[in-house]
């Protein structure tokens, strides 16, 4: 049976609930323990096999070495997708996904980081 | 499991029986059968699995460039779940000119303009309308399904020039 | 007036209703729609030429950003192809964390339709509550995933995240109070009388003409076709699971509408079933980076239809051809038809009935001339003309107000 | 004179009239957002609405006709503001009562939807024109069950006086039972007149973008954005003067707070409405006026009638 105005009651109900919404950012969001966020590199894990850069299927991964069995990573978060693929592929866990997913910049240079 | 494939391989006797077609070559595997014919041969082919074995939903058409040949895929399924695929191959000597596809199947428009657009052939029967999927303003000749066709090296640091 | 009555009208390829660019020019007869086409391609990135220079395992990724919202249905459907070229036998768990990923992404896709289908026709507060909910599912496969959008979930032999006992629980409770408002939409929506009067006989797409025009998925099934990959021909472990298809005999916009709703009824039901049955054991097999020369061809009923992708390989860790066909473009042909003999009024919601992701009105009116075919530009004036008389036909006179106010 | 010109630059004219309108356009937004369990917006966000977009570049296109486009918005929120000055606040009387004042206020009212034309149709744009002949075309299905709806009543009190007929329902408290459709058609009928869903068709995003107001920008959208807010309260007022006359004659507080009162549950009512149903098409909209409104409206002042020719 269709009649008009069927949301009344639930519309009338809501304004005595808890709102769903949250003043972001004002209040923090909250995402889940194995969230991909932005990379985390730990450098005296990494052997430099450069396995990270072959698999990534943005570019967005350079790893290059600074002195003897030193490597760093260059990340560029414009180029990102977030996979992961880099992070599963590491055989010696150098590389990990973090929680931090609040990486906007007005600065595309400040965008390409060393981790 | 080793299953024999009794209803694929039905469709694939069927045409053998109707056009005395080589199926030597067709590879055949759960609801897939993969078949290569003449050009010569195909638009009849297509037609008698659309109307005679109920072949009438085209999934998809597929252009490809092998080299010295353009090759083109058209991917037909009947309500069972068996997917025909049918092949045909044509030299790739500009230009390539094949037979629109739209009498059997009426939805096929976007499919084969896009062959138009990506793989530079002449789809002839198939109505004018604008080029698909690439912009208007794309330059004349380039075809970007072409084997040979490369992109040019561009910049993603840099910002492209607004028009 | 009745000579040249045909004017062309072209929305697109900007527009505030939809995501997406797609232009469609309208022939039309006073207030009625003539003819109908479409134009799509505003949106080509070369993925299938990129797809030919990445590895396989890079071109999940790619390919899994085709679309935002059927993400998993893509990277499935290629992942698939590419299993069917290695021989990979993915293990049982695997299959089975895919269809749950699949499902969930089916009922944040339809909560998405649902929300959008409440603003083209005004209707905010149910455009806020479902799109609300889908908050509840997107977080739930964030949970599972990693990630809101680009799940990331399909590796090639199997999946890349397992799923704990803990996680299970909290998708369960998730479906519970989705399955509760959905029952409520399919109450207070359906049976709203304002919502009825604009969707019921709009954009009708008859059986014989959906199927002709080789329409998909939810389009499809409220046409009256029983047609679901799922069942018609199934990958993974769709065969184990207990579900209907769904079907509506209305072939408009509301039986599209009612087959969403209750295909969400399905999918809670297919999730409980795919927690219960779910076996233990790995969740991938080791897949060679080389993949053995061949062609696979695979379907999957991703939320909006049908999508088509196939593979050739040539023995390297790249293939040689990555072809893929989305549901919105098996539908397109049919949205011309459904236009058709409509009132331009309701071509927004129909556009928006197939799912696609399309974007707003042009400025610029484009005429052509039904009878010679020629196109020329339509003046402001011209149009003016053109709105007061057909106002004037619907019994309100602007004329000779507008020649007043004009000063002419 | 003095007092003229302050009853019309602040109190009950312009000023208060506009700080009014921005807590009823803040009551309208929170309930809205509160009933589709959305926080919604911040008590001053009205207030900064409006002074952003008194800050932002006014742009007037180069086919419109520049006078007339920016006249245009100051006529509309003059009318409005005009409007109010005979509708009773506190007391049973109104600022400036004068025999007929109902016919004038309905006039004023009238005007502001005359200017939406207008303003679509100077814009020369493809959007505004349509959104100006949708409005024009609401107009012409609204006004008139609005107008039958408020002279039922109107009837029944025997003058065309807001003031007269406020007075007369203070004394018969009972008749106002009698009066019940017609609220419902002033309730529904003001909701097409203030162009809001279900019968935003004029400005209906999804189909013609801005609508009327497609092509205005700063200041002078502004203007119109405060004709929107002003609008409501004095249709507001103007429903809960003559429907709900109730408890006035007070003092000039309790008066007042009852005022509001009887405002936020007019607006709560057109709240509702907004909320609960999905957007009209122009010819269900036109069919609805006049085959469910119209008809209601005329049996309404038939029973009015009827009563007036009982009582006397």
């Amino acid at each position: 049976m269709k009649t008009t105005g069927k949301m009344v009651p639930m519309l009338l109900n809501m304004l005595t609930k808890k709102s769903d919404t949250v003043l972001y950012p004002a209040v923090q969001a909250q995402v889940p323990d194995k969230f991909r966020g932005a990379l985390k590199f730990q450098n005296d894990r990494c052997v430099g096999c450069k396995l990270c850069m072959r698999v990534c299927p943005a570019n967005a991964i350079t790893i290059e070495k600074v002195a003897d069995k030193q490597f760093k990573a260059i990340v560029h978060l414009d180029k990102c997708l977030y996979c992961g693929q880099c992070v599963d592929s590491c055989n010696k866990d150098a590389l990990e996904n973090t929680q931090n997913f609040e990486l906007a910049s007005g600065d595309k240079s400040s965008l390409t980081r060393e981790i | 499991m080793e299953a024999n494939f009794e209803r694929e391989n039905g469709v694939l006797a069927r045409l053998n029986e109707r056009f005395g077609l080589d199926i030597q070559g067709a590879a055949v595997k759960h609801n897939r059968v993969y078949l290569s014919i003449p050009e010569e041969a195909f638009m009849e082919a297509l037609k008698f699995l659309r109307n005679e074995l109920d072949f009438s939903h085209l999934c998809a058409i597929t252009g490809l460039d092998t080299g010295e040949n353009f090759e083109f895929l058209y991917h037909i399924a009947e309500p069972g779940g068996i997917v025909v695929t049918l092949k045909y191959k044509t030299k790739r000597e500009d230009p390539v000119v094949i037979q629109t596809v739209l009498p059997v199947y009426p939805g096929a428009t976007f499919y084969e303009r896009e062959l138009e657009g990506l793989l530079g052939v002449t789809v002839e029967g198939l109505p004018e309308g604008r080029q698909y999927p690439l912009p208007d303003n794309w330059p004349k000749g380039q075809y970007p399904l072409r084997k040979d066709w490369k992109p040019a090296k561009q910049n993603i640091d840099e910002p492209t020039k607004g028009v | 007036m009745e000579k040249d009555n045909r004017i062309m009208i072209p929305l697109g390829p900007q527009h505030p209703a939809l995501e997406e660019p797609e232009s469609f020019n309208l022939l039309l007869e006073g207030e009625r729609i003539a003819a109908a086409s479409v134009l799509i391609g505003y949106n080509h990135r070369g993925m299938e030429k990129a797809a030919e220079s990445r590895t396989y395992v890079q071109n999940i990724y790619l390919l899994e950003r085709i679309c935002g919202i059927c993400s998993h249905s893509h990277s499935t459907c290629y992942v698939q192809t590419v299993e069917a070229l290695a021989g990979a036998e993915v293990p049982r768990r695997a299959l089975y964390l895919r269809a749950l990923i699949g499902e969930l992404e089916r009922i944040h896709s339809h909560l998405l339709w649902l929300g959008i289908a409440g603003h083209e026709i005004g209707f905010l507060s149910l455009f806020m509550y479902a799109w609300r909910d889908r908050e509840i599912v997107m977080d739930t496969l964030e949970m599972l995933t990693g990630n809101r959008i680009n799940y990331g979930m399909n590796a090639i032999g199997g999946v890349r995240r397992d799923i704990t006992p803990e996680q299970a629980q909290k998708v369960l409770e998730a479906v519970d109070a989705l399955q509760a408002r959905t029952e409520y939409y399919e109450k207070a929506v359906l049976g709203e009388e304002t919502v009825a009067q604009r969707l019921i006989g709009v954009g009708k797409l008859l059986k014989e003409d959906a199927l002709r025009l080789d329409a998909a998925g939810p389009v499809l099934r409220a046409s009256g076709v029983a047609r679901d990959i799922r069942k018609d021909d199934p990958n993974g472990i769709y065969p184990e699971l207990d579900f209907n298809v769904i079907t509506d005999t209305h072939a408009d916009v509301f039986g599209r509408t009612v087959v969403r709703v209750l295909e969400l009824m399905e999918s809670y039901k297919m999730i409980r079933q795919i927690i219960q049955q779910m076996p233990e054991g790995p969740i991938a097999v080791k897949v060679p980076a080389r993949i053995p020369a061949g062609e696979a061809f695979m379907r999957y009923e991703a939320p909006r239809g049908e999508d088509v992708h196939y593979t050739r390989s040539n023995g390297t860790d790249k293939p040689d051809r990555v072809k893929v066909r989305a549901p919105t473009l098996a539908n397109s042909a049919a949205i011309a038809h459904m236009l058709e003999g409509g009132y331009l009024a309701d071509a927004p919601i129909v556009i928006a009935a197939i799912d696609p992701c399309f974007s707003c009105t042009d400025r610029s009116v484009r005429v052509v001339d039904a009878r010679s075919g020629e196109e020329k530009l339509f003046d402001w004036e011209g149009l003016r003309k053109y709105s007061v008389a057909w106002y004037a036909k619907q019994g309100v006179d602007l004329s000779a107000a507008s020649m007043r106010l004009r000063g002419d | 004179m003095w007092l003229a010109l302050f009853q019309i630059v602040i109190f009950p004219g312009f000023l208060f009239l506009g700080a009014l309108s921005l807590v009823f356009e803040y009551v309208d937004r929170k309930l809205y957002a509160r009933m589709q369990n959305r926080i919604g917006p911040p008590w001053y966000q009205p207030l900064a609405d409006i002074v952003k977009l008194l800050s932002k570049e006014t742009i007037v296109p180069c086919d419109a006709d520049s006078h007339l486009f920016g006249a245009i918005p100051v006529f509309a929120l003059a009318a409005t503001c005009a409007a109010f000055l005979y509708i009773p606040i506190w007391s049973i009387n109104s600022l400036m009562p004068f025999d007929s004042d109902l016919i004038v206020v309905l006039y004023f009212l009238t005007i502001p939807t005359l200017t939406y034309f207008l303003a679509g149709w100077f814009s020369s744009s493809l959007f505004a024109e349509l959104g100006a002949i949708r409005a024009m075309t609401q107009l012409f299905a609204y006004e008139v069950p609005l107008y039958m709806a408020l002279l039922g009543p109107a009837l029944l009190a025997g003058t065309w006086s807001i003031s007269g007929i406020t007075a007369f329902y203070h004394q018969n408290p009972a008749l106002l039972l009698v009066n019940i459709p017609a609220l419902l058609v002033s309730i529904v009928t003001a909701q097409g007149k203030l162009e809001r869903a279900p019968f935003d068709i004029p400005d209906a995003e999804t189909e013609i973008v801005g609508g009327t107001f497609t092509e205005y920008s700063g200041r002078l959208l502004a203007m119109f954005k405060m004709t929107l807010n002003t609008e409501l309260v004095v249709v507001a007022a103007l429903i809960s003067a003559i429907f709900f006359p109730l408890f006035i004659g007070g003092s000039a507080v309790v008066g007042f707070l009852l005022f509001l009162v009887k405002l936020l549950v007019v607006v709560f009512l057109l709240t509702l409405m907004r909320a609960a149903l999905a957007r009209f098409r122009m010819d269900q909209m036109v069919n609805f006026c006049w085959k469910v409104l119209a008809p209601v409206a005329l049996a309404q002042i038939l029973i009015d009638l009827i009563v007036k020719g009982a009582l006397l």
